[in-house]
């Protein structure tokens, strides 16, 4: 009311503090991402995961590699890394071994982590380094102007795929669950509260977790396969999205304008590589003292 | 020779597919013989991009019938091996498991570590289940076999090669001396669950088929889609 | 003591607490040596899926506050080559010893060759600087990489050792020094308040100060073009200010990193350039001429990157020929062709096969020079 | 032979330098494509897969630049022309893979649009910092081709051309453009088929049983076979031998070398520079009484024009020089300018690369000044036009190349910026 007031008295609106100041890069806003698009809000669900958890975010690292989600290392306001196209997990992984204390999350795109990263990923994922991944998928690369991805949907137009795509897309959380990471789900970009709560689970399990991030883009995706604004496609997902938790990963396929299974579909326990190189690196004292 | 290049030998003749147009395309450096031996043509690559050599070699002369053989058990080909499986590009991939960089780390490391071991079947880490990999990416064809279980691999090989479509067989072929100790320590599982065949240590390695299915191969589908929007301006990718 | 060990030691001497690398011939032995004693001093290696994310990985870890290196060989430092930029460009101390094998691609997988120099300078796309040294015995094994680290933490830059297989097998005493004679530097760190932190901001030196992950300053770096708070800014001032200062630190301090050794050029008519493994043969010849009566001399480098531009100019206006002994077809040869500036004749004496020189050929190219003139 | 006129769009586009390559490539008779999406260059690949499907050409998005840069290699020696487009950082990947396909002396060609680098950079504009890249970026020794367009039209061309020298010579030939040129939209001419000229693949037709992958002709370059027709290639990016199998023992390769047969590795070197006159193209201006020549390629080279028309117009004689082939470098004629003249012009969008090649050949005998610049942005032409006025002035040879200090560096770093080297 008090705002209302102050325009009705065309008063200078004193800035107030927002809740996310503290997380955000208050300097760089407003961000790059085009209206209608569904990374602000995993951002924002990320963000609210770090204030529910309450952790020092001191210690908190985000990864990034290159596309429209790689910027969203520059916009969140802890230790941020913005590095080349699908070597953030490699990156990270030095990250998290040169310094254990640290927690790191790689925020990515899944042309990202799942195209030209994938190795990067099924190797971390196998090793189970520490570290949250949130994979933004929005069926595109959209940064270089809509190209085909590894997960574009079949039938689906794209500048690369003129005549409509004929590639199977990839699944990736049969992808992850397959490489071997602990924690894996999958929300869209509109399961706000759902989408807090995983990335909680997924932040504070020891293991490799990802949890993918189901996105509109408005701006590509969506206008060369006319499905209408950013907020078209939110409706199709409200309406079109299952929660099947525990389902079988192998069931996760996402066709063209098909139903979407979102829920938690994996959290199992595996050593870590920390921990195993702890134990190696014991082993081997013994080893050394007895000869 | 290699025991597994006897298999792939016999595997071909069995198969009944025609040696002249196929090429080995390998990231292993093969011994020139086996060209000779086997009569195919024989690309080596540098490492890790055999797959994605062969994807190419493919796409330009579909008649080709590409064997690729790689050594380093997927780890810088890994996501080639991952999207070629996605693709379904009609592809017989025969990874040869050795559990370590043969050619670079012959020699036993310094000191008393045994373990210390350099490969993704590395003992401080934990090995990748490639069947598995292979399976849930979309493979239509994925068994295992040790380099002893001679027949079986031959039988695999001839079964697998007229297929259309991504073929993965895991040849697990350690040092010579180790041979016999993995094939003592194998139980055949044909159609086991490929989430369970993770080679873990005090565990029987499971070897067998684990997976034979179809699936619309790469070229089809572009084929397929190019024809339906495209009608008769649409020209098929051919031999030149 | 071989070579690789030296190099292995010379990295723990000097602080590396992370390796990260892919195995690959002809280097290997230093990741066994690495592996093998990091135990005891609480270092870390993995050994990650290729050599693109070990050189990331480095990254990471030298981020993180460790010091890192990683050991490759020709076909991976090809690989590396995209972080190489990246290196550059937010400005990472690391250290790669590369194993230079002959041949391009595959090569010879087990035989020194030197064809990578050119590479070491030119091998990532866009502009920058680099610094690569160059050993000639497993002592210098040693001492280069410790300064390697050095440079690296003085300059803040991916800073390349091209060592060779033979030097990496050779076996020769070497001389490790106490801990406390080594000279080691200090990373530039940044200890003011957490507010004011811009991570390139610099001063006179060029060099921007640096801090741990972790830390709390929470700050932002990017391998786009970017301003003082390391936050991207696209456009033609920036890039200036960026690409300009990465080169600058380099050109600048060059007189500081250069280092050469010398033998016999105060009379010297005809001088012997030479740099790594085929440096041995080079001196071994030209002391041999000078028995002779051939009053030769020869230049070795001990940092290829920057080039000892100058010195060259120098020598080569009191020199009347200069020879360039090489195990490829001409790469410093064009460096040392242009910094003579057709004062002096330049030669280029090349090896076909990867064999360690006798010096044969060294010596007949001297003694047709001396006849020439 | 002609090229064929159902690839051929032949009439007036007005299209953008991207596209321009797109449409050479398809004119040249390419049937692969394997690209991977990165700015500045996309817009090729886009153009492209449109294209594809009517002229039986493949166009596959891989999933990395690693991914298809192998995969060209291997459509190129299943007998199919082949390409790949990328930009810096996609190129920094490729590196391996360059090596092995100038190892094994394949075919292909690669498109770069430079953008300001290091790193990520600029990916948005333009830069010229990849030169010596293309030259030196993979490791161990070899020689490759490339050219350096200036225009959407010469995009075109060049591309062409560039799939006849890949051809003819069995190198990776690369086409150097940049982002400004690559976005630039004008007029584009494509000539009939019949007007272009087309080189075959060089096909072995002796029998089977004499082929040998790398027995060199007069020219020392070897004899092409498809993959899949009974040859029993062996190829391999090892040290090998005329027939293409590695050599694994060092004696019999220093044997060979000696006798100058076996081996390749020397050669991988030597067909270009045996050849190299009939490679290097370069066009001239008003060299003839030039004092000044100012050496350029690419979007500088255009920059450059306007500013040696104000140097000619005040009476200072200037020409200029353009490199079309920047590798293999023309050595000779600039050593032959470096006696009639008494400096040379290097305007380049990076702090000095194509410049070390002038300097070198010039020994010392003209002046060398370096016009810089960091990228993201082309040259001020008054910038050149200063250096090419203090070229003719100054008559003090130089040490070493003399780096002029440009408007935009006065801008960033004030008046009293770090003195320069």
């Amino acid at each position: 009311m008090k705002a209302l007031e102050a325009v009705e008295k065309q008063e200078e609106i004193p800035p107030t503090e927002h809740p996310m100041d503290d997380v955000l890069r208050m300097d760089r806003i407003p961000h790059i991402w085009c209206p209608g698009c569904g990374i602000g809000l995993a951002v924002t669900a990320f963000v609210n995961a770090l204030e529910k958890m309450q952790v020092d975010l001191d210690k908190v690292c985000v990864v990034s590699g290159i596309g429209c989600t790689g910027r969203v290392a520059g916009y969140i306001k802890t230790d941020s890394f913005h590095t080349t196209h699908g070597r953030a997990l490699p990156f990270a992984t030095g990250l998290k071994l040169g310094n254990p204390d640290l927690k790191i999350v790689v925020f990515s795109g899944d042309g990202d982590i799942v195209s030209i990263g994938g190795n990067h990923f099924i190797h971390a994922a196998r090793r189970n380094i520490d570290i949250l991944v949130i994979c933004v998928n929005n069926f595109i690369y959209a940064m270089t102007g809509g190209q085909v991805a590894p997960t574009t949907p079949r039938s689906a137009y794209t500048t690369t795929s003129p005549f409509g795509n004929f590639e199977t897309p990839s699944n990736i959380p049969q992808l992850a669950e397959s490489a071997g990471a602990v924690y894996v789900a999958r929300w869209t970009s509109l399961h706000m509260r759902r989408l807090t709560q995983s990335i909680i689970e997924g932040f504070q399990k020891p293991g490799f977790s990802m949890v993918e991030v189901i996105s509109p883009c408005a701006m590509y995706y969506s206008r060369i396969n006319k499905l209408g604004l950013g907020i078209d496609m939110m409706k199709f997902y409200h309406d079109n999205s299952v929660i099947k938790h525990g389902e079988p990963t192998e069931n996760l396929d996402i066709g063209f304008q098909s139903q979407i299974i979102v829920g938690k579909f994996v959290d199992r326990e595996r050593p870590t590589f920390s921990e195993l190189y702890k134990g190696w690196k014991k082993e081997v004292k013994t080893v050394k003292r007895e000869s | 020779m290699d025991k597994i290049i006897e298999a792939f030998h016999d595997g071909i003749n069995k198969s009944g597919r025609d040696r002249e147009k196929m090429c080995m395309v390998t990231d292993i450096a093969y011994d020139p013989e086996v060209v000779d031996y086997l009569g195919v043509d024989l690309f080596h690559t540098n490492r890790g991009r055999a797959i994605a050599f062969a994807t190419g070699m493919k796409l330009s002369n579909p008649n080709l019938i590409l064997a690729v053989f790689i050594g380093d058990m997927a780890t810088l080909g890994g996501n080639h091996f991952v999207h070629a499986a996605r693709r379904n590009m009609d592809l017989f991939v025969v990874c040869v498991n050795d559990f370590r960089y043969r050619k670079v780390a012959a020699q036993e490391t310094p000191g008393d570590f045994s373990r210390l071991e350099f490969s993704s079947y590395c003992s401080i880490e934990q090995p990748l289940n490639l069947p598995h990999l292979a399976r849930s990416n979309g493979a239509v064809y994925v068994a295992r076999w040790t380099a002893l279980h001679h027949e079986d691999l031959i039988n695999s090989m001839a079964e697998a090669l007229p297929q259309a479509g991504f073929k993965l067989i895991e040849v697990i072929s350690p040092k010579p001396e180790l041979l016999e100790f993995f094939y003592l320590n194998s139980e055949i599982k044909h159609g086991e669950d490929t989430a369970k065949v993770g080679i873990e240590e005090d565990k029987k390695i499971v070897v067998g088929k684990f997976v034979e299915r179809e699936r619309e191969t790469f070229i089809d589908a572009y084929n397929k889609q190019h024809y339906k929007v495209l009608g008769d301006k649409f020209i098929k990718i051919a031999a030149e | 003591m071989n070579g690789n060990q030296a190099c292995a030691e010379g990295s723990l001497a000097a602080g590396c607490r992370f390796l990260g690398f892919y195995p690959i011939q002809p280097c290997f032995e230093i990741v066994q040596h690495f592996a093998d004693r990091c135990v005891d001093v609480d270092g870390t290696f993995i050994q990650m899926e290729d050599e693109i994310s070990a050189l990331a990985a480095v990254l990471g870890a030298s981020w993180a506050g460790k010091k890192a290196m990683t050991v490759t060989s020709g076909p991976g430092f090809s690989l590396m080559m995209e972080h190489v930029g990246l290196g550059v460009m937010l400005e990472t101390p690391c250290v790669i010893i590369e194993s230079q094998r002959f041949g391009p691609s595959e090569g010879y997988p087990t035989q020194a060759g030197s064809g990578d120099v050119m590479q070491s300078r030119w091998g990532s796309h866009g502009d920058y600087e680099i610094i690569t040294l160059s050993p000639n015995c497993p002592q210098e094994m040693f001492d280069l990489t410790v300064r390697a680290f050095n440079l690296s933490e003085r300059y803040r830059l991916p800073v390349v050792v091209l060592a060779d297989k033979a030097v990496g097998s050779m076996v020769e005493a070497v001389i490790i020094p106490k801990a406390e004679d080594l000279r080691l530097k200090k990373r530039k760190r940044y200890s003011g308040p957490k507010g004011k932190y811009l991570p390139y901001e610099y001063d006179k030196d060029l060099v921007p100060w640096m801090v741990k992950a972790g830390q709390g300053y929470r700050f932002h770096v990017t391998g786009l073009t970017h301003d003082e708070k390391g936050y991207p800014v696209m456009n033609a001032k920036c890039q200036e200010w960026n690409v300009h200062r990465i080169i600058n630190k380099v050109r600048l301090f060059s007189d500081d990193i250069i280092d050469y050794e010398e033998g016999y050029t105060e009379d010297a008519e005809v001088l012997v350039v030479c740099y790594g493994s085929v440096s041995r043969a080079a001196v071994r010849a030209v002391r041999q001429v000078r028995k002779e009566g051939i009053r030769a001399g020869f230049f070795r480098l001990k940092t290829l990157w920057p080039f000892p531009e100058q010195r060259i100019l120098e020598l080569a206006r009191q020199v009347r020929t200069i020879i360039v002994p090489e195990m490829n077809y001409g790469q410093a040869f064009l460096e040392v062709d242009r910094c003579s500036r057709g004062k002096a004749e330049t030669i280029f004496v090349h090896q076909d096969f990867p064999k360690v020189r006798s010096g044969v050929d060294i010596i007949n190219a001297i003694r047709k020079a001396d006849v020439k003139a | 032979m002609k090229a064929d006129p159902k690839n051929v769009f032949t009439g007036s586009h007005y299209i953008d330098g991207d596209v321009a390559c797109a449409y050479g490539a398809v004119a040249a008779g390419c049937k692969y494509l394997a690209g991977y999406p990165i700015t500045p260059s996309t817009e090729a690949a886009e153009a492209f897969a449109v294209k594809a499907p009517y002229v039986g050409a493949q166009f596959i998005q891989m999933e990395d630049e690693l991914g298809s840069i192998a995969s060209v290699l291997g459509a190129s020696w299943a007998g199919k022309k082949a390409m790949t487009i990328t930009s810096g950082p996609g190129f920094s990947l490729m590196m391996e893979t360059i090596g092995l396909g100038a190892a094994t002396e394949t075919p292909f060609v690669i498109i770069n649009i430079q953008r300001a680098g290091p790193s990520t950079g600029v990916p948005t504009s333009t830069g010229q910092a990849d030169m010596m890249q293309a030259k030196w970026g993979s490791h161990g020794d070899y020689e490759i081709i490339a050219l350096a367009p200036e225009s959407p039209q010469e995009s075109f061309e060049l591309t062409f051309k560039a799939f006849n020298l890949a051809e003819r010579y069995r190198v990776p030939v690369m086409v150097m453009s940049d982002e400004c040129v690559g976005h630039m939209a004008e007029k584009v001419v494509i000539p009939n088929a019949q007007e272009l000229e087309v080189e075959p693949r060089r096909y072995f037709t002796g029998s089977k049983k004499d082929y040998k992958p790398f027995k060199r002709d007069k020219d020392l370059v070897p004899w092409m076979a498809r993959a899949g027709a009974g040859y029993k290639l062996y190829l391999t990016g090892l040290t090998h031998g005329e027939d293409g199998r590695p050599i694994f023992d060092v004696k019999t390769f220093e044997m060979k070398s000696k006798s100058l047969r076996g081996s390749t590795n020397r050669y991988l070197v030597d067909k270009i520079r045996h050849n190299r006159d009939k490679i290097i193209k370069f066009e001239e201006h008003q060299t003839d009484d030039a004092e000044v020549v100012v050496v350029s390629y690419g979007i500088s080279a255009r920059v450059a024009i306007k500013a040696v028309k104000e140097a000619r117009e005040s009476g200072i004689k200037v020409g200029t020089l353009r490199l079309v082939t920047v590798w293999p470098f023309p050595e000779k004629r600039i050593e032959e300018l470096a006696h009639q003249v008494k400096g040379f012009v290097v305007p380049e969008i990076n702090y000095g690369q194509v410049v070390y090649e002038v300097d070198r050949c010039s020994q010392g005998r003209a002046n060398v000044i370096l016009v810089p610049h960091g990228g993201a942005a082309v040259h001020d032409s008054d910038d050149i036009l200063g250096a090419i006025k203090q070229a003719a002035t100054d008559h003090n040879p130089y040490d070493r190349i003399l780096e002029y200090t440009t408007a935009l560096e006065r801008e960033v770093f004030g008046e009293n910026m770090v003195s320069k080297i």
